[in-house]
């Protein structure tokens, strides 16, 4: 851990909205979860409950008009940066409501509104694609920064050294973002990484600032992501951060699978101790800045907010089959 | 006759071909997962040992060149990708390397490697991971490129793919594996390079490939109510291609239909009409057809996906065309109850 | 009538797109290089600057994505490649990417974007700096992919190409690069889509591509001193195909032979067979003809490489062929004195 | 310049031998130079003169049955790991006597009795080929090592960086052995990675050994190399070893072209002043054991050697068209 971020004093305002953030993604994931056995959403879908602190500290440090990519678990990446939340549950229900009316389902989820310039499930895709679009800022003389969120096992991806080579060589305002949890699908990192290393050391041997946090400590995301901010907007190049966080359900799809071989019940245990959630509620209560009427409340309009996404997304019509060739051109 | 299914199938030729040959090894992202890579790994490592069935980084390009390494050094190494859409990372060593190191150095060395990838189907598989680029490595000289349909030829062919000298690109179709059919216990192989008639015929012959056979099948029964006997012929390896056994047909019905898994702008189907076109000519009695993807990217939305990918109404409607019969739109109507994204139960084999 | 060089034509089309749009940038390792890339950006960086026109690193699979992301906010990039084989290591940027985002994301994005790259032909490329895969990128929609023969299309549909909101791949023959011909000042398009009559004739269709263009040329002319009027389609754009010109062509003539400068099976041949026989069947009156590469590698030596590469003689003998004409061996003869690895003297235009 | 290999006593049977290596690679790179202009040979040609003591110092360090795979700059490795002479020759010219049977041509040199197991064209692909190779090794269980040859754009390319993961994970037997000529084809390395940034580092960005030193002193590199390959033969993982050198000619066929603006002639006056072969001359020199006679003899059997093979390779047969589909498949 070679990052140390002032993060005893915060704001207080901060901390709220960092606890919403990920609570507000808590209960979608969870709905997702909990919907997904009606078997009306059918597409692959790839939870990020556990991983929110690391979402929830990347959005609040960004402006509205930074730009994100994502890759397969992107639901938290895109509610965080304040993707349309209607727009994405009709998307995993396959409807013409949804943001990519229907024709990309929960891996390709867009909002360029929101500066969520999209997410695609082939691992490491979408990380030059980020730098493009840092490059094409740095051209046209924008001060807008972008994030390339990325999971460890997109760092074994030779594109990925190839964008941070660019990135590198030309300075651009650009972070990568890495979500480290330990597991690609089933496989554990000892299998695809050699032993004792760490993957922002890897992307230190580009010579760029990287550094490694806890990603279930909302508030310490928050503070190195302002510091890479700043870096990068200010033209002083690309910043790479990893995040150590944890999943708690199975990859891909609803389900808790610790019993089925690849990882331990005592190590998810250990995890599930370190809920970012929780653990930002009981800073808050100690620093005595916790609002529970507050945070009730939200929960409340947010369970609210969430249902009427999924009835509407219900009721919203299918695509028509006669659009089939629709955007195939511009 | 013993029946298992084509994902069985698939693990029985892995096992036989890794307890004839210590040179074979298995690579693939979640090779050895406990979900046994679709079923067709399932406690392969734990009887090989993590050496010869291994898990590996995500870099497919990259592993792509280890395994020519290791064939070249003496291993039999197959890779296994879970969708083809990864291995198009892999293009180069598969293509520009692989298919070429044996010819271009003068025949200085062998190039025994599997390239084994699953292509998927259905709602939710999208854009991304259901692409059927099986024309791609069919186009490349110096590969072979294999598409079994029925769980025999899926293990014959898998295990013949192994002990082949060259390098050979496997697909598997992800709404197969599931389908039972009779297999052989041991070892045997189903040589590279000949198609199989399905199913006789007389008045058309529909030439089709991998989970297109199961769709040409079910168009077959129906054309039987027409009193249409179509000709079923599973390809099974694109290159080489029997063109031979194609033409036979082809010479023989006068009538041609082509059903594939993919697109058709320099598809395979286009290649079997211009066979077709060049070798039976004169035969030829109306005009082929081809059944295939729409002309743009797989939507993911299951009414998309309802209008995107072809099935045996499609391939019907096509050789009504080709009779000359008046169309009918209860050919290509859904029926109620079935649920396009999950393979027609009709499809559960055996077939 | 101005004429200038095929290489020429090109630089001035990057130059007429830099001026008229301050968003079009050329990326591309050794663009700015003193040899100006075949002499195709020479000058462009001095003009244009080091960041509209810039080198790169040895990054194809980065870089492709780079442009992605750059022409989604607002630049209209042009990556070029002195190889396609160097591409080939992007085919997930350019196929699974490019082509599927303004689809996959409902519209939500344009991709104006040019992927650029040249092929090479001749002794010494060999089987690594000579392959024709137009077929693999023609087979994706949502792609665009032409293939200018003639320097005024040349300009054109690099313009045409640069100014389309579609990412567009486009393949420009190294032996074309020294060909001259009339080509217009200043700014103009070339529609891309619309095939191209290069000779009209009454006899026989020749469709080629590319280079072959050249060669169906010299074959018409050599197919006159037979009697044979020859018609000569300059394809221009593999996708869109320009299906309309070609059967008009066949309907009038009959008889077809495909001009290819790649490999035939699932090739471009393959898809102008396909759409010849499904759609001008009546009016075939004789098998159609491919000519293309033998199915193997490209081969280095000369000696390989002559009898590797087609030629107008190889299209004079599949026109007899179609025409039931006795063969003769001395239309596929080398001329004495003709150096087969450069570009056959009677080809440097004007054409 | 991480490296201080032991290099001021030094057996001068060695010495004597690296000069020679070096002086036969000359010898064959000038021949094909002044051959060219004659336009019989016309496949591109990528020469080393210059770089000749990277090549000597890696083959001397390596035992027979070791491994080398190359890429387009490929005839110095190949000499230098033994390959044969007249086959090489024969191959440039296209000839059916040509280590590839005619099919391959300059950039697709092979000659596994002498385990140089095959050059390619392609940037970059046959580093993880390489890797391969010792892959195999490793499982069964042989005690040879690889080298795989790359310039430094190849460290540019993905592929680079995944082959390193998968060797440092697998603690394989290879040494990636990168010549640093500062250019690829008329690039300098200012426009493809960050100022500041040495090759190696990236490299060592991985967690492997990966150390820079003088390609022009061959002692430096084999002293380098032996000990990389003590390391990768004992099975203590690969070694990442960098060679700063400098190529004469242009980056592909015979000629000199400083004049035409990408370098200055001074920069290359500077490094021709560091000639690795005049370098090693004046030490054996000075270290009072240098033959000059064996020398002098050693040139006029390897011009000899040399014409013998040019005009074997002009005599030899063009391949029959009748072979065209040889060796398509196996
Ligand atoms: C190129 C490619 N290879 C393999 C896959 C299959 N795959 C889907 S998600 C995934 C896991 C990626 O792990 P990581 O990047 O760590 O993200 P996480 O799932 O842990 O969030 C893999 C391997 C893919 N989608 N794309
Ligand atoms: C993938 C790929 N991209 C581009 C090229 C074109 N190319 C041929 S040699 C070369 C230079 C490579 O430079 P380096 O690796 O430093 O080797 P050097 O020529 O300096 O010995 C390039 C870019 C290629 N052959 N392959
Ligand atoms: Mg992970
Ligand atoms: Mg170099």
């Amino acid at each position: 851990m070679t990052a140390s971020p002032e993060t005893s004093t915060f704001p207080s305002q901060i901390g709220q909205r960092l606890l919403e953030s990920m609570v507000r993604i808590r209960l979608v994931e969870e709905a997702i979860a909990t919907g997904y056995a009606e078997q009306q959403m059918r597409c692959p879908v790839h939870l990020s409950i556990g991983q929110e602190g690391v979402a929830a500290g990347v959005g609040a440090a960004l402006r509205p008009d930074d730009q994100v990519m994502s890759g397969h678990r992107s639901h938290a990446h895109y509610l965080a940066k304040g993707g349309d939340l209607n727009a994405m549950i009709a998307e995993i229900y396959g409807k013409e409501t949804g943001c990519c009316r229907g024709r990309g389902g929960s891996m390709h989820l867009v909002d360029l509104k929101a500066g969520f310039v999209g997410a695609v499930p082939i691992v490491g895709s979408t990380i030059p694609i980020a730098v493009g679009l840092s490059f094409a800022d740095k051209q046209l003389k924008r001060d807008r920064v972008t994030v390339a969120f990325l999971g460890e096992a997109a760092t074994e991806e030779g594109v990925f050294h190839e964008s941070v080579n660019f990135a590198a060589l030309h300075q651009l305002p650009v972070i990568f973002l890495c979500e480290n949890n330990l597991y690609s699908v089933y496989s554990p990192l000892s299998v695809r990484q050699p032993a004792g290393q760490a993957v922002y050391k890897t992307a230190a041997g580009h010579g760029i600032r990287a550094e490694q946090a806890d990603g279930n400590d909302a508030v310490a995301v928050y503070s190195l992501m302002c510091d890479a901010v700043r870096q990068a907007r200010s033209g002083s190049g690309p910043v790479f951060l990893e995040f150590m966080t944890y999943r708690w359900r199975e990859h891909c799809g609803p389900a808790f699978d610790n019993h089925i071989g690849y990882r331990t019940e005592a190590e998810y245990l250990t995890w599930r101790e370190r809920d970012p959630v929780e653990a930002l509620e009981r800073r808050l209560r100690a620093e005595g800045c916790f609002d529970e009427a507050a945070l009730v409340d939200f929960k409340r309009r947010t369970s609210a907010e969430i249902n009427g996404a999924f009835s509407a997304a219900k009721q919203a019509p299918f695509p028509d089959a006669a659009g089939l060739m629709d955007h195939l051109y511009a | 006759m013993r029946e298992i299914s084509y994902a069985e199938a698939i693990r029985e030729g892995f096992s036989v071909a890794l307890e004839r040959d210590p040179r074979v090894v298995l690579l693939g992202l979640g090779v050895p997962d406990p979900k046994g890579f679709f079923g067709t790994t399932t406690g392969l490592q734990q009887r090989f040992g993590a050496e010869r069935v291994m898990d590996m980084p995500c870099s497919e390009n990259g592993m792509s060149g280890v395994v020519l390494g290791a064939a070249i050094n003496g291993l039999r190494p197959v890779l296994n990708h879970q969708r083809l859409d990864f291995a198009i990372l892999s293009m180069d060593p598969i293509c520009t390397q692989a298919a070429k190191w044996h010819y271009m150095f003068g025949g200085a060395m062998k190039m025994p490697v599997v390239f084994r990838m699953i292509i998927g189907r259905g709602w939710g598989q999208g854009p991304q991971h259901s692409q059927c680029l099986q024309s791609w490595f069919a186009h490349i000289p110096g590969l072979k490129v294999v598409m079994p349909t029925t769980p025999h030829d899926a293990k014959g062919l898998l295990i013949a793919a192994i002990e082949d000298d060259n390098p050979v690109v496997f697909l598997e179709h992800r709404w197969l594996h599931h389908a039972k059919g009779h297999v052989p216990e041991g070892h045997y192989t189903v040589p590279i390079g000949p198609a199989r008639v399905a199913k006789p015929g007389r008045d058309v012959t529909l030439v089709a490939l991998s989970y297109m056979v199961a769709e040409a099948l079910e168009a077959a029964k129906n054309l039987a109510k027409l009193g249409v006997d179509a000709e079923v012929i599973d390809l099974r390896s694109l290159r080489p291609l029997d063109s031979t056994l194609i033409l036979e047909s082809v010479r023989k019905t006068g009538r041609l239909v082509v059903a594939d898994t993919g697109w058709a702008l320099a598809g395979m189907s286009a290649e079997v009409l211009a066979v077709a076109s060049e070798g039976a000519f004169g035969s030829l009695k109306a005009a082929p057809r081809r059944v295939c993807f729409p002309d743009c990217p797989t939507p993911t939305s299951p009414s998309l996906a309802a209008a995107y990918y072809p099935r045996s109404g499609d391939i019907v409607a096509a050789v009504r065309e080709t009779l000359g019969l008046p169309a009918d739109e209860a050919d290509t109507a859904i029926p109620a109850g079935v649920e396009l994204d999950k393979p027609n139960p009709a499809f559960t084999g055996p077939f």
